[in-house]
C-alpha cells in the first residue's frame, strides 16, 4: 500500500471515530481540500481495509442508511451492556406492531394502522414513535380528514442496523386463499368477489389496490 | 415468568381450557393486542392453520370470553365487541341456506375475516423480527473517540437579538402559566451591577462597603451601586459587617 | 496469547470504543460479573495489548487523569478537524430562553432558571454559553449545593451592541411582541429560523429538525 493511502485510511479511521455517527462517503470525501479529495471509488476501496482492519477486533465497520460507522461487535454486548447501569428500554408489542406497519406498509396512515392490527393505536405510541425519530410524516392521505401518512426515517434504519428497508426481514407469505379454498372449514366454493381479492391480497397489502392495479412490491 | 397472580398463585401460561378465573380475566384480555390477536390464540390454541378454522367452534369460544366479560361488567373494548358482531354475522349465514347466485359485489365475510386474521398474523410476526434485529443501545453501540485539539475556526451561531427577546417573550408567557413566578419590570443597571459587586466579593474575605463604589461613575453610579447592594442582601447574597459602632462598613459574599 | 485473553482484549476495545469517554481500569473489571473478573494485572496487560493494536491506525489508546480512551491522532486534525466545519447550527429555543433569563434576571442560578423555564437546563446550554463569553460565574448562592450563580458578560454586550443592560428591551414591552417589533423598529417579518425556534418544542444543544416541521437551515 502506498504511503498516501495509508495517510488515507487512518484519515477515515481518525474522522469515524471522531464524528461518533455515520458519516457518507461524500462527507468523508469532504475532510479534503477540492484538490486533494480523494475519488470515491478510492474512498470506497480505503473503507474496505478500514473494515478490514477490524478483523478480530471488539469492533466493526459497518454501514447503515446514514453511512459507515464503527460499531462494537454484537457478541460483546454482555459486557459492554453493562456500562450503563438502566437496563435496554423494552418496546410493547403495540408499539412493534404499529412500527412494523409502518416500516413496511409506508405510506400509511392511522386509520389504516387501526384497520389491521384491528385495534385503536394509542396517541402515545405515535408520539413515541415521533420522539424517537423513527416516524415522519410524509403527507396526508386525500380523504375526508386528511389524515397525516407516516413513514419510517434513516434514524430507524441506523437504530436497527439497517442500510436500506429491503434489509427488513421478508414480511410472511400468505398461502392463497382460492387453491386452499378446499382445506378450509367451508363447504361451498367461496364467491368470486373473495377468490379475487385472494388474489390481490398476495401482491399488496390490504390497502385500497383495487384488482385493476395490482402493484408488486 | 407469571403474567398473572391470581389468589396468590402465580399463573405462567394462559389457560388452557376456556374457563379464566375471573380475577384473572382482566390481565388476560391485556395479554392480548385485540380481537384479532385474540382470535389468533384461540386458533392457534387448537393448533389448526388460520384457513382450517372452524369458524363456529371458534366463534363459540370467543363468544363466550365476551359473555364472561360482559358478565365481570367490564367496558368491553369496542374492538372486541365489533369482532363478535363479524363473527355473530358468520355464524348466521352459515345457519341459512345459500342462494347459489348472490350478489358478487358483497364479500363472503369469512374470507374476509380470514384474510384479515392472516394479515395480522404477518405483521404480529414481522413485529417480532423487528424486536430480534440487533438494535443500537441493546446489541451494540456506535463507536467514538476523543477527537484530536482542532484549531477549529469556530463558526458560532448568529442570534438576533429579536431571537432572543422572542424567547423571553415565550418563557415569560409559559411562567405566567403557573402564577408563582412574577417577573416585574426592574431597573437592569441594577442587576447588573449585582453581578458586578458579586464578582468583586468573590473569592475574597470582606471588601470594605466603599471600595464598591467608585467616584468617576459619578451620583447615578453612586445610587446605582447602592441599589444592587440592598438588593443583594435583600437576596441574601452579600451580608453586611460592622464590628464597632461607627466602625468601617465590610461587605462579604454569604458563601465565600 | 490465550483465548480468554483475546476475549478480554476484544470486550476491553468494544468497551471504550462504546463508551465514549474515560474508563478507569476498575470501571472495566466492573464489566465482567464478580466470579469471571480479571485481576487487575490481567486487566492492565489487556490494556497494553490494547494500545499495541493501534500502532498505525487513526487512533491511539491514552490514558488521562480519568482513566483510559481512545483518542484521534493529533496528526489527524487537519482533516478531521473539518467534520466541524460545516455551517454553524441554530442555537436551540432553550438556549436562547435560558441566555434571556440570565440577561434580564442576573445574578441568577441554573436552578432558577429551570424553576422558570419549568425544564431542565442542559448543561450542553451552559458550557455553549460560557465558550461564546456570554456568561460568566459572579459567586455561589449560599443554599444547599451552593450553586453557581450567572450573569452576562461585556462580550455579551457587545455582541448585542449594547452599552449595558438598561439598553434591554423592558421586560413590560416583551410581553407584547407586536409592540415590541415595532418599537424597536424592526417592520420587516421575523426570520423565518427565528419563528421557528418558537414552534419547536424544547429542544436543547444545536437545532434539531422535528419531521413534523420540514425546515430547511
Amino acid at each position: 500500500m502506498s504511503e498516501t493511502s495509508t495517510t488515507l485510511i487512518q484519515i477515515l479511521e481518525g474522522a469515524l471515530l471522531a464524528a461518533g455517527r455515520p458519516l457518507t462517503v461524500a462527507q468523508l470525501g469532504e475532510l479534503f481540500e477540492e484538490h486533494e479529495r480523494p475519488p470515491n471509488a478510492d474512498l470506497r476501496e480505503a473503507l474496505g481495509v478500514v473494515a478490514e482492519r477490524c478483523t478480530d477486533r471488539g469492533f466493526e465497520l459497518v454501514e447503515v442508511a446514514s453511512g459507515f460507522r464503527y460499531q462494537v461487535r454484537q457478541s460483546l454486548s454482555p459486557w459492554v451492556g453493562r456500562l450503563w447501569h438502566e437496563r435496554p428500554q423494552k418496546y410493547s408489542r403495540a408499539m412493534l406492531e404499529t412500527l412494523a406497519l409502518i416500516a413496511y406498509r409506508q405510506p400509511i396512515t392511522r386509520g389504516e394502522i387501526e384497520e389491521i392490527r384491528g385495534v385503536a393505536v394509542s396517541s402515545n405510541i405515535i408520539k413515541t414513535l415521533h420522539e424517537r425519530e423513527w416516524v415522519r410524516i410524509v403527507g396526508h392521505r386525500d380523504v375526508p380528514g386528511r389524515p397525516a401518512m407516516y413513514a419510517t426515517t434513516r434514524q430507524f434504519l441506523d437504530y436497527f442496523n439497517l442500510k436500506n428497508l429491503d434489509q427488513l426481514p421478508a414480511l410472511a407469505e400468505i398461502r392463497d386463499l382460492e387453491t386452499l379454498n378446499a382445506e378450509l372449514g367451508f363447504n361451498e366454493p367461496l364467491p368470486a368477489a373473495a377468490a379475487q381479492h385472494a388474489e390481490v391480497e398476495n401482491l399488496s397489502g390490504p390497502d385500497e389496490t383495487s384488482p385493476d392495479h395490482g402493484m408488486t412490491h | 415468568m407469571p403474567f398473572a397472580v391470581v389468589l396468590g398463585k402465580a399463573m405462567t401460561e394462559l389457560p388452557r381450557d376456556l374457563y379464566i378465573p375471573p380475577q384473572a380475566l382482566e390481565v388476560f384480555l391485556e395479554a392480548f393486542e385485540g380481537p384479532l390477536d385474540l382470535l389468533l390464540y384461540l386458533i392457534r390454541r387448537q393448533n389448526l392453520d388460520i384457513l382450517e378454522i372452524d369458524v363456529s367452534a371458534i366463534t363459540e369460544q370467543y363468544m363466550r370470553y365476551v359473555e364472561l366479560m360482559d358478565a365481570m361488567q367490564f367496558e368491553l373494548a369496542a374492538e372486541y365487541l365489533l369482532m363478535a358482531a363479524v363473527l355473530a354475522e358468520i355464524k348466521s349465514r352459515m345457519l341459512l341456506p345459500r342462494a347459489v347466485d348472490t350478489d358478487d359485489d358483497e364479500e363472503d365475510p369469512r374470507a374476509q375475516l380470514i384474510r384479515r386474521l392472516q394479515e395480522y398474523e404477518r405483521f404480529k410476526k414481522a413485529a417480532e423480527d423487528i424486536e430480534e434485529l440487533p438494535r443500537v443501545e441493546r446489541d451494540t453501540w456506535v463507536g467514538s473517540a476523543e477527537p484530536p485539539d482542532l484549531n477549529r475556526v469556530r463558526t458560532d451561531a448568529e442570534v438576533d437579538m429579536r431571537e432572543l427577546l422572542l424567547a423571553l417573550g415565550e418563557v415569560l408567557r409559559r411562567a405566567d402559566m403557573f402564577e408563582s413566578h412574577h417577573i416585574q419590570r426592574e431597573a437592569l443597571s441594577t442587576r447588573e451591577r449585582m453581578s458586578e459587586v458579586l464578582e468583586k466579593l468573590s473569592g475574597r474575605q470582606f471588601v470594605p462597603f466603599v471600595a464598591l463604589f467608585s467616584a468617576s461613575e459619578g451620583r447615578l453610579g453612586v445610587v446605582v451601586t447602592f441599589l444592587a447592594v440592598m438588593e443583594l442582601i435583600k437576596e441574601a447574597l452579600v451580608e453586611i459587617v460592622q464590628t464597632e459602632n461607627f466602625g468601617p462598613i465590610h461587605v462579604k459574599a454569604r458563601s465565600e
